[in-house]
């Protein structure tokens, strides 16, 4: 063969190969919605193999009893109603009538008593045993079943928060059939109650859920996890895509129908592309400033308090997110009910007061490491803005840019000095408190250890009315002010953009997906 | 006009080749009758080679040339595109080279690179093709013909290849055979054997050849005419006889006057006490070669137990082939390879297999003369940095002091004025000499001299042997030369020592081995080596 | 050819230099502005804004003498580790040689960038670790051009010349060897610098470069991607340097191995 | 023969050191994957419980031991992060990457072997020099940033091929390039130097003196023996990158075994990490002996 006819051979290829790519189609089929997520689901045991993304697609598989509402408010789940006795110790559920789990089987209060005791039960490894065992109040002692639609829990001691954590989405207090497990107790796959179960799962590539078509929406119109959850598309598949610049890719290539969890810096991406919603929505998850209070430097009250005074919260706030996040002081929400004007109370922006707090603290510009990590932009950007602030008041501070493993572990080892941190939501504020605050040689990931806002919390567990206890996360917050032990900056926005072949999508703010109510458009003239 | 020009098979006027402003050959004319065989002689540098290609067009991109004529079996090529050189080539004139070792393709069986000139300039088919392949393989004695078609080049000795590259040129039955220095790289014996196949074939096929060589006594012994080049010139031309014994132009005359070699009676000291004793010496290599690429055929015994003895201030050549042992036996009396058995005696020192660091021991009081000049000097050292090495070992000596026996060195070699030069601002000659100067200046009692003239091109070589000689009789060392080249050999040395395949087949004063050897081996190699001498009456004369 | 195309290289580098010479008007390149977040190229801001404001002129300019300690200390690293290991295997051959080369072939058997992942995060985030990384995995390829060019130079005439002076082996290696194996060194040193800056910005978007603020080019090309789209000036600006760096050092090692042996051009 | 068993032979101290040095290094890096895999519950109970579970809380050796003898019988053991065997895991991305990386080679010697030969026969002139300029230009480019630009070109404006994952051939079609434009460089270049050597041999000149064409000489006899040394390198390259190509598996987002090594260490997920740098030190190993088993089907000379 001549280099002619070699030339030719190649051009042939190359033709074949451009003409081969146009008939390849790279949108999803018409009957199924295409979500990315950034890693794949650790399990599918619901709150045993866990973490955020694993909770967000299982919560398409499962329910609890209760679930939190859009606003954060428990409603009912696969519970039709529910009462609390006076006393707080015995919490009874009456179930639903006529659902069924993904295997046909009828929901009875037998298969809530063995999920919950399963769950309770040390060998399952549930992760959030410690949440129902006494460690922060609640102690289920034992589960009664009268009936086969009736459930009763009993606790040790008073407590008004059980249906705040069992609605908890952290830690799924799901409701499964007993042959999710095998005879030796070991997970098969879950039978839940879900609108979808899943059809494959090909790990490190995508979940598919197919749709249970036995499923039988709540009446009430969707809201948060709660209210009617109408499987409309039959399938769903969670791509995972680990980069988020593919991600995006993705979307506007039409491989992808949702991409969740965006940043701010994006925004402008997104909007140059006509086919793209973006929809925004305040997030519990919030970003904070995390100060060693061990350090030789930082456990001088007054530099931190320097520290407090040096940011610029709303510039830090606008500039990091672009605008889209306004500075919050506290650790609840601006999206909880519980969000009033005494969790605007924060640190005033005052660098001639920092300045002056530095003097009288005797700081003499001893270098001062900052760690954040580039896995999470806004950690990131925060730690770069923060630092800018914090130099122009004299504090050295240096960046230390850690892999995202290393900077997680140095926090209950407490081997840093600031550290730009965030924390995943908390949908109601003692838990976010709980986050924090606690005793730190017990729980090394405690960041706050105060003798008084410990009682305040223990308080606003044991007292039944809700409204009574938003004065006292009003104490706790004043308290956190003065202690300084971590500088709260601002609640981050949850960003999700979706192609205009999904209708019925929408943000929330406890940032998680909800494919329910999601429907898929009649093909338009998009290229195939 | 075309009857004159119907005998010549080339006829060549006025060619002339440049690199840019470079002239390489200046108005070249020859002409070359039909079935003779042409020598072109010169030394390195003197355009014959380029001249050689021009006559198939086959000159370096860089290179132009013009002719005035350049007429080939009644084609005018002076002018030819390309295309027409292609059809030339191979069909009309057939190309050998110097090197069998990369003449011929390493990746593609014999019979394929035979077949490919073939398949190209006839319509005969493949099985035709390898039977005359077969036929002509036979002719130039390659063995199992058949069998040698399907081998690869590396599965044959030297000979042999440039026997099947003969071959191969030889088989589309071109009108004209160019071969440039064909055996130049072979061993001598070997060399007898290839062109006596050579010269054979060409008349048996009536092909015309163009020898071009740099070796007179080749020329004197198997070419009809010849012509002397230099520095792109040809200077004469005629019958060989003619030119061998009445040389017109100067040059010619000392080219003669530097092959041929006037029988210098030996200068034996046979009563002074000897210098070095090897007894039973072995050295053998294992073949444990860092890449995969070398052979791996278990140890090889270089010195198959040599014992000999050099006596004080005279001068042994050590004589044979390639792979005869001659260069393991220089190495080994200096240390630089480990003997496996036996002993050397130094003087009073006594070095054995288990003598570590041998050459250290020796204390500069041998010193060695390569062949390669140009290996033999590190590029990165000045001439008299090079010189002046063999004294930082002295630490009583000044830097001053140094410097002024380099110089007086170099003086003494005929490097004046050159001593801040690098080695590659020299010439072969002179990093010879060069080389002379270090290994001297440390007054040795014993030089080596491992075929120290090979590299060089006749006219040097023998100034190189002269200046061995009036150092030696100035400095009175004790010298072993080593060497392939009889001629030298005969000039230089006292007394004469054969090593064939690692094992010394015969020793004695030169004169008596020269006239009456007794080994067949010794015999063979004088007969293989043309010699020219010259006679009483000026004339010159092959032995 | 070579020539020219050497030439293109030094005038490359000259220009590179000429820019990291010349400081940016008035930018610190640290210093955030939040009221000038990814703006476009403009008078002001030469080659744009990034996310936080901060002038991209300015962090090119400064991310310049970063990259080039990052990519020289990486060779100087490769060079000296993969030298001397390359430097006694050629020169003492036997069984050090042999055990030499079982590791650099165990070495060379776990992946570069397995390698250097691992170093970096073994020795945490800095320029240095960076160094140290890419530099150890580069090594072992040096170890091996060098113990080949040793080799080669050990059995040249001139160094038996030597030793029949009585001369020491280290004198010899120092005299003879060693000046003779500069230009391969030399030759290897260009490739690797090249190499050296690609594998750190491949590092920096693996999420292992040079940690910020101070940035490599690599490092802000690789900072560039999520804004690949909106601010494309952001990637263009230090790919166009970087790449232009890592053409001239590529162009002056091509014309150095064109220029000292013809023959061996790889 | 004696030459394969040789290699064979240090086939097993090299596993031995890269394992160690691998399985040292992995636990120096500060960080631990319970810490990850707990995630946001800050239950300490959880974290010991973990641990022990995955044998975390044995010293050192013990471990490592543990882990020697569990792989003698060719068990990797599990993930930590996900609790898939290792062995399936490494299978499954290895798959991807070996066909993305196996068909670039072959695009990139595809082209880089006819441009190095055009570049030697014509060295010096504008054909030369310019693919000379190209190769050196794409060895010149970060391979990610030359990853973006088709994604955004080909993928984002021009619809033509997806940017993303995994799927089918089509998926291939931008990594495979990428990663072809990236190692065609060297490849020409290194072609360019030895057709340079090839063609300064005797027996080129003697092909031409036989009356062959350009074409017929750069085919018949400078492309067999000039792609020798290419060979060898493409072999090299070949191991290196089938141990994982993660850049470009991070550009386009392929569950490739690169990708897998770099999460796996991200998640100190240290059975996976330790996996794969004992099958990739294999593969290595078994590259190497490939090409020197290929080298004689090109070099006669040479034999084993």
């Amino acid at each position: 063969m001549n280099l002619a006819s070699r030339l030719a051979v190649i051009a042939v290829l190359l033709a074949a190969v451009a003409g081969c790519s146009r008939a390849v189609g790279t949108s999803p089929p018409p009957d199924e919605i295409r979500i990315a997520i950034p890693s794949d689901i650790r399990g599918t045991n619901p709150g045993v193999d866990r973490d955020a993304i694993t909770d967000a697609v299982l919560a398409h598989v499962v329910e609890g009893l209760v679930a939190y509402d859009e606003n954060f408010h428990v409603a009912p789940m696969l519970a039709d109603t529910y009462e609390v006795s006076s006393d707080g110790t015995r919490y009874t559920f009456h179930l639903r009538t006529g659902i069924k789990f993904q295997n046909g089987a009828r929901v009875t209060s037998r298969e809530v008593k063995w999920s919950w005791e399963r769950l309770l039960d040390p060998k399952t490894r549930f992760l959030c045993r410690d949440w129902y065992d006494g460690t922060h109040g609640i102690k289920i002692s034992a589960i009664d079943t009268p009936d086969s639609l009736t459930v009763v829990f009993h606790l040790a001691n008073p407590n008004y928060l059980l249906l705040e954590q069992m609605a908890n989405f952290q830690c799924l207090g799901a409701v499964l059939h007993p042959d999710s497990v095998n005879a030796s107790g070991h997970w098969i796959k879950p039978i839940g109650t879900g609108p979808y179960e899943i059809a494959q799962w090909r790990r490190g590539q995508f979940v598919l859920l197919k749709r249970f078509d036995g499923y039988r929406p709540r009446p009430e119109p969707r809201s948060g996890y709660a209210g009617a959850k109408q499987a409309l598309a039959k399938y769903i598949r969670w791509d995972v895509i680990p980069d988020a610049a593919a991600a995006r890719a993705a979307l506007y290539s039409g491989q992808i129908d949702i991409v969740t969890g965006l940043q701010p810096s994006d925004l402008g991406e997104l909007a140059s592309e006509p086919s793209i919603r973006i929809l925004q929505s305040p997030s519990i998850e919030w970003l904070a400033l995390l100060l060693n209070t061990d350090d030789p430097i930082l456990k001088n009250k007054l530099v931190r308090e320097a520290i407090a005074h040096a940011i610029d919260y709303r510039a830090l706030a606008k500039g990091a997110t672009f605008g889209r996040a306004r500075a919050n002081p506290s650790v609840i929400s601006r999206a909880s009910p519980y969000h009033d004007e005494v969790d605007e109370q924060g640190y005033t922006y005052d660098p001639e007061a920092s300045r002056r707090l530095l003097r009288e603290a005797d700081y003499r510009g001893e270098p001062i490491l900052l760690q954040a990590n580039k896995r999470y932009p806004a950690m990131f950007d925060n730690a770069i803005i923060v630092q800018s602030m914090l130099r122009k008041v004299g504090l050295n501070v240096r960046l230390e840019v850690l892999e995202w493993a290393t900077q997680l572990a140095n926090v209950p080892a407490r081997r840093f000095q600031l550290m730009s941190f965030g924390f995943s939501g908390r949908p109601y504020p003692l838990f976010a408190f709980q986050s924090v605050l606690g005793v730190m040689h017990e729980n090394p990931w405690m960041q706050w250890q105060n003798g008084e806002a410990l009682k305040l919390a223990e308080r606003a567990s044991v007292l039944p009315e809700a409204a009574n206890r938003s004065k006292l996360f009003d104490d706790m917050h004043r308290l956190m002010l003065a202690d300084v032990p971590m500088i709260n900056l601002y609640g981050a926005t949850v960003i999700d953009a979706v192609s205009d072949r999904i209708s019925g999508y929408d943000a929330w703010s406890a940032a998680k997906p909800r494919l329910w109510g999601v429907d898929i458009r009649a093909p338009s003239g998009r290229p195939q | 006009m075309n009857s004159g020009e119907r005998q010549y098979i080339l006829d060549l006027k006025n060619l002339s080749i440049s690199f840019g402003d470079r002239h390489v050959v200046r108005n070249a004319s020859l002409r070359l009758e039909r079935g003779e065989v042409f020598a072109l002689v010169g030394e390195s540098g003197s355009g014959k080679t380029l001249l050689g290609r021009s006559l198939l067009g086959l000159l370096p991109p860089a290179a132009t040339s013009a002719a005035e004529r350049l007429v080939l079996d009644g084609d005018d090529l002076s002018k030819a595109p390309q295309s027409r050189w292609r059809s030339v080539r191979g069909s009309k004139v057939g190309l050998i080279f110097q090197e069998p070792m990369v003449s011929l393709n390493p990746s593609l069986p014999i019979g394929t690179q035979l077949a490919e000139a073939m398949r190209l300039h006839t319509k005969l088919s493949l099985p035709k093709i390898r039977e005359m392949a077969c036929e002509l393989l036979a002719k130039v004695r390659v063995p199992d013909p058949a069998a040698a078609l399907h081998r690869f080049p590396h599965q044959f000795s030297g000979g042999l290849r440039q026997r099947i590259m003969l071959a191969s040129v030889l088989l589309p039955r071109p009108k004209l055979l160019i071969a440039d220095e064909p055996t130049t790289a072979l061993d001598v014996i070997v060399q007898k054997q290839v062109l006596d196949v050579m010269v054979a074939l060409t008349r048996e096929l009536g092909t015309t050849v163009l020898l071009i060589t740099h070796d007179l006594g080749l020329v004197a012994k198997y070419a009809d005419r010849v012509a002397v080049m230099r520095n792109g010139e040809i200077l004469e031309s005629g019958k060989v006889d003619t030119i061998l014994t009445a040389p017109k132009h100067e040059y010619t005359r000392n080219l003669l006057a530097s092959v041929s070699r006037v029988f210098e009676g030996p200068h034996s000291k046979s009563n002074a006490p000897a210098l070095l004793q090897l007894s039973n010496v072995r050295v053998s290599y294992s073949s444990t070669g860092s890449s995969f690429l070398g052979s791996r055929t278990g140890p090889i015994e270089a010195l198959k137990g040599i014992s000999l003895e050099i006596k004080k201030g005279e001068t042994l050549a050590i004589v044979g082939e390639s792979g005869s042992g001659k260069s393991s036996l220089g190495r080994a009396v200096l240390g630089l390879n480990r003997i496996s058995s036996g002993t050397i005696r130094f003087d009073d020192l006594l070095l054995g297999p288990e003598t570590r660091r041998g050459t250290r021991a020796l204390g500069g009081q041998a010193q060695m003369i390569f062949q390669d000049p140009y290996s033999s000097l590190n590029p990165r050292m000045r001439a008299l940095q090079a010189v002046c090495e063999g004294l930082l070992q002295d630490r009583s000596l000044s830097s001053a002091a140094r410097t002024e026996r380099g110089m007086t060195a170099l003086q003494e070699v005929g490097l004046a004025g050159y001593e801040s030069r690098y080695p590659h601002q020299l010439s072969g000659g002179q990093r010879q000499r060069l080389c002379i100067a270090r290994a001297l200046i440390v007054r040795p009692k014993l030089l080596i001299a491992d075929e120290p003239i090979a590299a060089l091109d006749a006219t040097i070589q023998s100034q190189i042997l002269d200046l061995l000689s009036d150092l030696k009789r100035a400095h009175e060392f004790t010298c072993i030369f080593i060497s392939h080249d009889l001629a030298a050999v005969r000039r230089i040395a006292d007394r004469v020592a054969v090593l064939c395949r690692g094992e010394l087949v015969e020793c004695g004063s030169t004169e008596a081995l020269f006239e009456t050897p007794r080994h067949n081996y010794t015999k063979q190699l004088l007969e293989a080596r043309p010699l020219l001498l010259r006679e009483e009456n000026g004339n010159y004369r092959l032995v | 050819m070579p020539h020219t195309f050497r030439l293109y290289g030094w005038m490359l580098l000259a220009a590179a230099a000429v820019l990291l010479l010349a400081r940016a008007p008035n930018y610190d390149p640290l210093a955030v502005d939040l009221s000038a977040q990814l703006r476009p190229p403009s008078l002001q801001h030469w080659f744009g804004t990034d996310q936080y404001g901060r002038d991209l002129f300015s962090r090119v300019l400064a991310a310049g003498p970063l990259s080039f300690a990052v990519c020289g200390f990486a060779t100087l690293v490769a060079l000296f580790v993969g030298g001397s290991l390359g430097a006694v295997a050629g020169y003492r051959g036997g069984w050090i040689d042999t055990l030499i080369s079982a590791i650099v072939d165990s070495l060379t058997a776990l992946p570069a960038l397995l390698l250097a992942l691992l170093i970096m995060a073994v020795l945490g985030p800095s320029a240095t670790g960076v160094a140290v990384a890419v530099g150890l995995a580069s090594a072992p390829s040096v170890a091996r051009v060098l113990r080949s060019s040793v080799f080669s130079v050990r059995e040249k005439e001139f160094v038996s010349a030597a030793r029949l002076f009585g001369t020491s082996e280290t004198t010899i290696f120092l005299r003879h060897v060693a000046p003779n194996c500069v230009t391969p060194i030399a030759v290897v040193a260009a490739t690797l610098a090249a190499q050296a800056l690609l594998i750190e910005s491949a590092l920096s978007f693996l999420g292992l470069g040079a940690p910020p603020p101070a940035a490599t080019w690599g490092g802000l090309l690789a900072d560039s991607r999520q804004f690949i789209m909106t601010a494309p000036w952001l990637g263009l600006f230090p790919g166009i340097t970087l790449s232009a760096c890592v053409l001239a050092i590529n162009f002056i090692g091509d014309g150095l191995r064109e220029r000292f042996d013809p023959g061996l051009q790889t | 023969m004696t030459y394969v068993l040789r290699k064979m032979a240090m086939v097993l101290p090299t596993l031995l050191v890269v394992s160690l040095t691998v399985f040292i290094l992995i636990r120096l890096i500060p960080g631990d994957p319970v810490l990850l895999m707990v995630g946001d519950i800050q239950n300490p109970q959880a974290i010991v419980d973990a641990r022990r579970s995955l044998g975390l809380d044995q010293p050192f050796i013990v471990q490592y031991f543990l882990w020697l003898k569990s792989v003698l019988t060719l068990n990797l053991g599990h993930s930590v992060v996900t609790g898939q065997e290792v062995t399936t895991l490494i299978a499954d991305r290895f798959w991807i990457t070996a066909r993305v990386v196996v068909v670039a080679m072959a695009v990139a010697l595809f082209f880089a072997v006819p441009a190095g030969l055009v570049a030697a026969w014509q060295r010096g002139r504008l054909a030369d020099r310019s693919i000379v300029f190209v190769s050196i230009l794409f060895l010149s480019v970060p391979s990610f940033w030359v990853g973006l630009l088709l994604i955004l070109v080909f993928g984002i404006y021009l619809h033509w091929f997806p940017t993303i994952g995994y799927a089918g051939v089509a998926y291939l079609v931008l990594p495979v390039a990428c990663l072809a434009l990236a190692q065609a460089g060297s490849f020409v270049r290194l072609m360019r130097a030895s057709a340079i050597d090839v063609l300064r041999m005797e027996y080129v000149t003697h092909a031409y003196a036989k009356g062959l064409s350009d074409g017929a000489v750069l085919l018949r006899h400078v492309l067999k023996n000039a792609f020798a040394p290419t060979l060898t390198f493409a072999g090299w390259v070949l191991g290196a990158l089938l141990a994982g190509a993660a850049v470009i598996e991070t550009v386009f987002t392929l569950p490739g075994l690169g990708r897998l090594l770099v999460d796996s260490i991200y998640a100190r997920d240290y059975p996976v990490v330790q996996g794969i740098a004992l099958f990739v030190a294999c593969i290595y190993i078994l590259m190497n002996l490939l090409v020197d088993m290929l080298y004689p089907l090109l070099d006669p000379r040479v034999r084993l």
